[in-house]
């Protein structure tokens, strides 16, 4: 019913300033979109044309079916939490959440009941008095966040609404919204920098960079075939290793070794290895492919290590790999595995993935 | 250096500051009770001995005139053109700093100029306008004259505080569902409270003190604000002029307008953004 | 600002049909907009534009007070008439003068009401940020001598600098400042200063609260952000305090101008325009060129030339004032 | 009387006087006129206001007031502009010579009556009588008689200062200017010619005499800021031998708390040797708004009103100075105030300001360079030249 | 020689808010503290009142061994970054971030340069001539972090800085940070809610809540001895399992399974059991001690599943375990190792390690 399609979309501020570039989207009912990219991206502006709070210069906006580009934000039954919050600073909390509802004349005891469950999710109760200007960041940002979740809206426009939030409470959030969102079974569009939040909320991720779509896919998709360069990069961490290396036959010359991975038509002079850290492991004997290098550095990420190997006879070249922290690896000499199945081609000059 | 200034600096400036505004104004009220010889004295009388004070001047504002009368006249001409100057002048304040409208800059331009004009000048034509509507002698006909002297500092004080303002927070209001005219009532002006008070004082204090037009757009007894009548005050001849009294009439004057200040005052408060925006 | 520029020249080249939008901000924007339109052409539109159609005629007891049109005749009287340019000068003078004492003394008086002209830590020991006992009566004072009836005040002043019976004198003669009581009202540049000094004392409050305004509304994470940085409370006021306040302060100047250069009450009755007229001001004339001599045709002229000057002001005020408003935002 | 319908006259009148006019005047008007009501409108203190009203009521057509109470000095102005009725065949002669002949005359514009006298005003010399019978010195008569007894009493210490006067830049100026001017045998402008005097020897002479009077000391320098109260109030506290200015400062001299009552007396204005001192006539008058509604109505009223009988009764009250020349001497006024026999004749000589429509721009000229020359803004001479100048301009006839 | 000790720091706004109680930490030269806690816990407070821009209710802080309880901010000579960036809006970002140099009447040339290395850190280089207003969230963020960064404070308060960047940038500017700090030796004090910043940036964190130091020491100890429940279940994501259970002699009962950890010298009738999920594993034959279980729900965290897996006779009590994400786990039957030396034990009522 409530689909938001976007056809187009371009917004340009000045020549050198375009921010959405022909950004075309569909986000159907119930299903929830991520918008993922670097900071300044676009993001921001994209949902906020998507709310008709910024006029585009080009492109429709269409919502079940209706072209809304023309029409005001508030008639487009659209609940937002905006990245700087934007709360209501001379209404206490009570009243910042209940605004919504009392426009749209919700009976007062449905508001009471609302945002009760939505306070006790996000743990607002002992704050309904204050006024925003007596809460620390993330309680702020609980009300912002706390103001769209209370609404039944047609659409839902999330920016980065936990980014001040603690890792518990954030993962409890995130458990309920993804409740909520069920239950209402409305397209949500939500813009994240967190990679889990990305990964584990969304049914489709829409990866940006200046203002245009790199990648538009599910979750594992961009995860397990990014579709560039790009893409690989940004998505996942760590990072992925992305090595440009020259070609040997159908195989990348990577040091003393050749590394083989899914089989192109036709292999070009040099080419662009990626692979994840968290894809190579200790080798097993039964491994196909193996590469050896010595320990550079060791970062301790708590359950992981992340470990910088200094590929034999690759001549600087390095890999990062992650490890379980169970062990100390500090200036030893490892032997990987590095599956070919989990290779990444991409194209040197393009970045497309090959 | 910052505690001098916490210390000392400050603590005299309020001094001075105090003493700069009461002096003349104690002044005044040390005249309003001195028997008029102690008034016209030579040397100066700062400190009159009991016999030289009196309260005679104000028994005599109040028991001469219907001077309870000229007060409501006064208060009514002045609350209602505050009010409907904020209500005219804040939406089109809000209109021209966030709506967009095509000739905005005309517009501006052109209320920048009749802020200018002084408004002693234009008080004949204006008088022909209120005879010509009809409304000699009615409160109408200061009301009027007063809403639309002070539109031009109303619009253009309320403006640059709704410019200042984040714009964030109107968009979450449009987004909540506000229209354009709950936005203005329910976000930006309680947030521009103090400048809403500020204006409503100045306005008020013009529309309470102003002479002219009362003068000649009110020939009724019954219609009289308290500047004209203050003026009607007579000391024993034509000639003389009676300090004593006016000072009282000054006194009587400004008291409700000071405890309107100091009322007000209060709303007159930082931070009322506090809290909004991130960023 | 050079974005926004072309920001808006992005907006205009949207085809007609699809600025629905728009079209109905800029609806809603006109309906606030139109009655405060409406009511300031009623009270300013049809007596300016009179004026300027009088001023082509003469009309004044020599013609029976009836119109008889006369061209320019009544510009060409003017340029010679020594008593309009010598009150124009004095006008000058009186606005430029007390208009800048007013200024700074507003500032400083808003300063000291807004309490810590730094912002910051002004919390006291063990508090939490207290406004200092009694600011609401210190503000009401600080604003009552705009709270005066000017016609009133104007003969309190009068009162004070009585050069026999007046208080400056009194003080000055006790203080051994002065030998003997000095004619205030009764030299010319003393007269003047009188006058300004009257003028400062009676409008700086109207500056001082309108600044006062302005500095409540800027967010005091700013000068949090700025001592941090070690900004000194001067820097704190020119870096952070003069900028942000920069619109308020360009209204202030701008009607304290434009009250200044009418002021009427208060001279004529402190002065009366005298002495050798000093300190007449060209609303005085002008007001008795109309209402006492009742020359209509040359008292229209005379508001012509006053306000087209005050407009070439203006032309330089609007300028600053949305240079001003590109800062912000 | 019941069928008749009953008509009301505004009229605006000095609210310090109101309550006078409506005991004295109004309610046995009305009941000798049941068919005719009085309203009175209190008017601001300041005549200059009272002007402006007037002003700008006429400029709109239908004058609120019916009956108009006027300053002598602004009958041409109202007469010229045509906002009164024309009252010269209404009276007939022997009736109006009753009145004091210069209040009729300033009542004259073009040959036509458009005022009664109400009251009569007048400026004059007071002296410290006291003072200057114990130096055993006579009145003075001319204005160097009155500069040497000032300094000799000065110099004695017997008084503070000489001769006080009006030298604020306002309309009291000029009619002080008036006399002075008068005293030397100058004149300001000829109503039948239109010359104008300003710039001839006598006016030089006047304005002189004025400067000198402060440079040597006599006057104070603040007399160029002082109106009328403020020299009366210097003359009351006692400090003061000789002050100009109106009646009204008898009474009040005379107070009971006054430290000079009965020290004092006065006579007409002195003058240079050989000539006429000249005396400043004020004064007002009741005239009718040619808009009235109800002209016969206000007519009667205005008999009333300047009746001797009523006259009589008002100024037994207030103690103002008649229009009508019997009741200086009517003996029932007389036993109250026994000076004025003697006012008459400060009356009698009384001089006019100039009778033209301009006359309130000609005073402001006027009194502009007088106020410049007296505080040594101006040359005097140069002041006067250029005052007779912009007079002759705004008359039509440099 | 900038040593900041904070000695029993107490902030009261009435009686019922107390955000900070009584809170007393050191912090060395070259010495990283992280502050971490819930949303609310008084961190943002502690950092203010450090700054001096809050006067505290009670208690002293030293820099250097002097009390500048007192002092004024600027006297204090410490950069920070505020939560809400506090730019100044007047300003074009070159201004931002040169006022605080310009104000120490650092010569412009070296002003230019330490700004450009800024920036290109932050990625700025673009944006110099923009005011704030024209900037996305995480721009107008790296502005409010290269105001500190540029100068050379003898303190560095950090209030969230990189909540809203992705998570490369994230990652970049982190190892930046770490190498400027470095170099500098001074005292840093951090504010994140994002435990890999806390692990990996900092030598010494403390754990806040309700404005109290629930445990301060290195990163590794917090990870690995929680001082209590409160760290133990905020540290760590996901979150530990915490289980109360009854005692059986030196085991804790669960379900079938008898649970042996660290020997306590007396185990009390019922104890909470905490054991984080990436210490349990699929069992191999040696290990010791293991339960079996169903698997209720999995989540996909990208390189792992979290897996709720419902024990075995324990009526309902369920464990969160990671898993290779490589493997579908849905519905089947699991046996897990539990290491005893990674079980934790808690006091039922103190909730302090036992
Ligand atoms: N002005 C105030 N009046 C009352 N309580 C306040 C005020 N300011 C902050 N608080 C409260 O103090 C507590 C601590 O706030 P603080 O900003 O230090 O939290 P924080 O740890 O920084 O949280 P976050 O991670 O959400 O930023 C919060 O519970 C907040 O609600
Ligand atoms: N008013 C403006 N004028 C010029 N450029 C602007 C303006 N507002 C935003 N931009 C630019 O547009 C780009 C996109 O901004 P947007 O807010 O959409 O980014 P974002 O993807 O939300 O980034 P972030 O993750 O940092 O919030 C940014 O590069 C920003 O600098
Ligand atoms: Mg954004
Ligand atoms: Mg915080």
């Amino acid at each position: 019913m409530a689909k938001v399609e976007i056809i187009n979309l371009n917004k340009t501020y000045s020549q050198k300033v375009v921010p959405v570039n022909n950004i075309s989207l569909q986000v159907a009912d119930g299903e929830f979109l991520t918008l993922l990219g670097p900071s300044g991206c676009g993001k921001s502006t994209t949902l906020r044309m998507i709310a008709g709070l910024e006029q585009p210069t080009r492109g429709k906006i269409l919502i079940g079916g209706r072209d809304v580009t023309n029409l005001q934000p508030g008639d487009r039954n659209m609940a937002m939490v905006f990245q700087s919050y934007a709360l209501y600073p001379h209404m206490k909390v009570y009243d910042n959440l209940a605004s919504g509802l009392k426009l749209k004349k919700v009976p007062s005891s449905e508001i009471k009941q609302r945002i009760a469950e939505c306070a006790e999710l996000l743990g607002l109760e002992a704050l309904m008095d204050r006024k925003p200007g007596q809460l620390s960041g993330g309680q702020r940002q609980r009300v912002a966040l706390g103001r769209a979740l209370v609404r039944r809206p047609d659409v839902f426009l999330l920016d980065e609404p936990l980014s001040n939030l603690d890792a518990l409470l954030r993962e409890r959030v995130r458990a309920e919204m993804k409740k909520i969102f069920a239950s209402q079974q409305v397209p949500v569009i939500y813009v994240t920098h967190d990679q889990t939040e990305a990964m584990t909320l969304s049914n489709k991720v829409a990866v940006l960079n200046n203002g245009i779509v790199q990648q538009l896919d599910t979750p594992t998709q961009i995860y397990t075939h990014p579709a560039n360069k790009f893409v690989a990069s940004f998505v996942g961490s760590p990072q992925m290793n992305l090595l440009q290396l020259q070609c040997h036959r159908q195989a990348a010359v990577l040091g003393d070794f050749l590394m083989h991975g899914r089989e192109l038509p036709q292999m070009p002079p040099s080419i662009i290895l990626g692979i994840r850290p968290e894809h190579l492991r200790l080798a097993r004997p039964e491994d196909p492919q193996k590469i050896e290098g010595t320990v550079d550095l060791v970062e301790n990420l708590g359950m992981h290590n992340l470990i910088r190997l200094r590929v034999e006879g690759a001549d600087g070249l390095t890999l990062r790999v992650l490890l379980p922290s169970d062990q100390a690896w500090e200036g030893e000499r490892l032997t990987l595995a590095v599956p070919p199945d989990r290779i990444h081609w991409f194209d040197v000059h393009t970045g497309d993935r090959l | 250096m910052n505690l001098i200034i916490k210390k000392i600096i400050f603590p005299l400036g309020v001094v001075v500051l105090i003493a700069f505004s009461l002096g003349p104004v104690l002044w005044q009220v040390l005249t309003s009770v001195k028997v008029n010889e102690a008034i016209a004295a030579v040397p100066n009388v700062y400190f009159p001995s009991w016999q030289q004070l009196t309260l005679e001047h104000y028994v005599e504002l109040f028991t001469r005139r219907p001077l309870l009368r000229y007060l409501f006249n006064s208060a009514l001409v002045s609350v209602s053109s505050t009010l409907s100057c904020l209500a005219i002048g804040t939406p089109a304040a809000y209109a021209l700093a966030r709506l967009r409208i095509q000739g905005e800059q005309i517009i501006m331009a052109g209320i920048l100029t009749l802020t200018l004009f002084p408004f002693v000048l234009i008080f004949l034509e204006l008088l022909e306008i209120i005879q010509g509507l009809k409304l000699g002698n009615s409160y109408l006909a200061l009301i009027i004259p007063y809403t639309g002297i002070n539109l031009p500092l109303t619009i253009l004080v309320m403006r640059s505080f709704f410019q200042q303002l984040p714009k964030e927070l109107e968009d979450a209001a449009k987004v909540d569902g506000y229209n354009t005219w709950q936005i203005l009532t329910t976000i930006m002006l309680p947030m521009t409270i103090p400048a809403l008070v500020t204006t409503g004082i100045l306005t008020f204090i013009f529309a309470w003190n102003e002479f002219i037009f009362a003068l000649t757009f009110m020939t009724q007894e019954t219609m009289k604000t308290i500047p004209v009548a203050a003026a009607q005050i007579g000391g024993s001849s034509v000639f003389e002029i009676p300090y004593g009294p006016i000072a009282a009439a000054t006194v009587v004057g400004t008291l409700p307008l000071a405890l309107l200040v100091f009322l007000c005052g209060r709303q007159i408060v930082q931070g009322l953004t506090a809290g909004a925006v991130k960023g | 600002m050079q974005a926004d520029k072309t920001h808006s020249r992005e907006q205009r080249r949207i085809p007609k049909h699809e600025r629905l939008s728009e079209c109905s901000e800029e609806s809603t924007g006109w309906i606030l907009v139109i009655p405060a339109l409406l009511l300031l052409l009623l009270v300013y539109a049809y007596p300016i534009l009179s004026s300027f159609w009088s001023s082509l005629f003469a009309e004044n007891l020599g013609t029976q007070l009836q119109p008889v049109f006369s061209g320019l005749a009544n510009y060409q009287r003017m340029m010679g008439d020594g008593r309009f340019w010598q009150a124009m000068w004095n006008t000058t003078i009186f606005t430029v003068v007390s208009v800048l004492l007013e200024l700074v003394l507003g500032m400083i008086i808003a300063l000291i009401l807004h309490r810590c002209p730094t912002g910051s830590a002004s919390s006291a020991p063990g508090g939490h940020r207290r406004p200092f006992p009694g600011r609401n009566l210190v503000r009401t004072i600080a604003i009552l001598p705009w709270a005066l009836p000017t016609a009133l005040i104007g003969l309190a002043w009068a009162w004070i600098f009585n050069d026999q019976f007046g208080v400056v004198n009194d003080i000055l003669l006790r203080l051994g400042i002065i030998e003997q009581g000095i004619n205030w009202l009764g030299m010319p540049n003393t007269a003047m200063m009188a006058a300004i000094a009257a003028d400062v004392w009676k409008a700086t409050p109207f500056i001082s609260i309108l600044l006062l305004a302005g500095l409540q509304s800027i967010p005091t994470d700013l000068y949090e952000a700025h001592s941090l940085d070690g900004a000194t409370p001067w820097q704190n006021f020119t870096l952070i305090t003069l900028p942000l306040l920069m619109p308020q302060i360009l209204i202030a100047l701008l009607f304290r101008f434009a009250q200044a250069f009418g002021i009427f009450d208060l001279i004529k009755v402190m002065t009366g325009g005298g002495p050798g007229g000093a300190t007449e001001m060209v609303s005085l004339y002008i007001y008795a060129t109309v209402m006492r001599y009742l020359d209509f045709g040359y008292g229209a002229a005379l508001i012509v030339v006053t306000f087209l000057l005050l407009v070439f002001a203006v032309a330089i005020a609007f300028w600053g004032l949305s240079k001003s408003r590109a800062q912000i935002n | 009387a019941q069928q008749q319908r009953t008509v009301t006259l505004s009229i605006l009148i000095n609210a310090l006087e109101v309550p006078v006019w409506q005991e004295v005047l109004v309610k046995k008007f009305e009941t000798e006129y049941p068919d005719i009501k009085i309203n009175l409108i209190e008017a601001p203190n300041d005549t200059n206001l009272q002007e402006d009203l007037y002003t700008s009521a006429f400029l709109l057509g239908d004058s609120p007031y019916d009956l108009i109470m006027m300053d002598v000095v602004w009958v041409p102005k109202f007469a010229a502009a045509g906002w009164l009725l024309d009252l010269t065949d209404r009276i007939n002669a022997s009736n109006l010579s009753a009145f004091l002949e210069k209040d009729v005359e300033a009542s004259i514009y073009e040959g036509k009556l458009y005022r009664i006298p109400f009251q009569s005003d007048v400026g004059m010399l007071y002296y410290r009588q006291d003072l200057l019978a114990a130096a055993k010195l006579n009145p003075p008569e001319t204005f160097s008689d009155l500069i040497d007894i000032s300094q000799a009493l000065q110099g004695n210490g017997a008084a503070t200062w000489g001769y006080v006067w009006q030298g604020k830049q306002y309309e009291g100026l000029a009619a002080m200017f008036t006399e002075v001017l008068a005293g030397f045998g100058g004149f300001w402008v000829d109503p039948e010619t239109l010359a104008v005097g300003l710039d001839k020897p006598e006016a030089i002479a006047a304005i002189k005499f004025l400067i000198s009077t402060i440079d040597r000391g006599v006057s104070p320098p603040g007399v160029t800021t002082y109106a009328e109260e403020e020299t009366r109030r210097l003359f009351q506290n006692g400090e003061t031998l000789f002050l100009r200015n109106w009646p009204y400062v008898w009474s009040l001299a005379n107070q009971n708390t006054s430290p000079i009552a009965g020290k004092i007396a006065i006579k007409p204005m002195v003058s240079a040797p050989e000539k006429q001192g000249g005396a400043c006539l004020g004064g007002w008058g009741l005239g009718i708004s040619k808009t009235s509604k109800y002209p016969e109505a206000a007519w009667r009223a205005i008999e009333y009103f300047t009746s001797t009988a009523a006259q009589r009764q008002f100024i037994l009250k207030t103690g103002d100075v008649p229009s009508r020349r019997p009741l200086f001497t009517d003996p029932e006024i007389v036993a109250k105030y026994p000076h004025y026999p003697q006012l008459l004749e400060v009356v009698e000589n009384a001089v006019l300001r100039p009778q033209i429509p301009q006359y309130a721009q000609a005073s402001d000229i006027l009194q502009r360079y007088l106020s410049g020359a007296l505080t040594g803004r101006f040359d005097p001479v140069k002041a006067m030249k250029s005052a007779a100048d912009e007079t002759r301009r705004l008359l039509g006839t440099s």
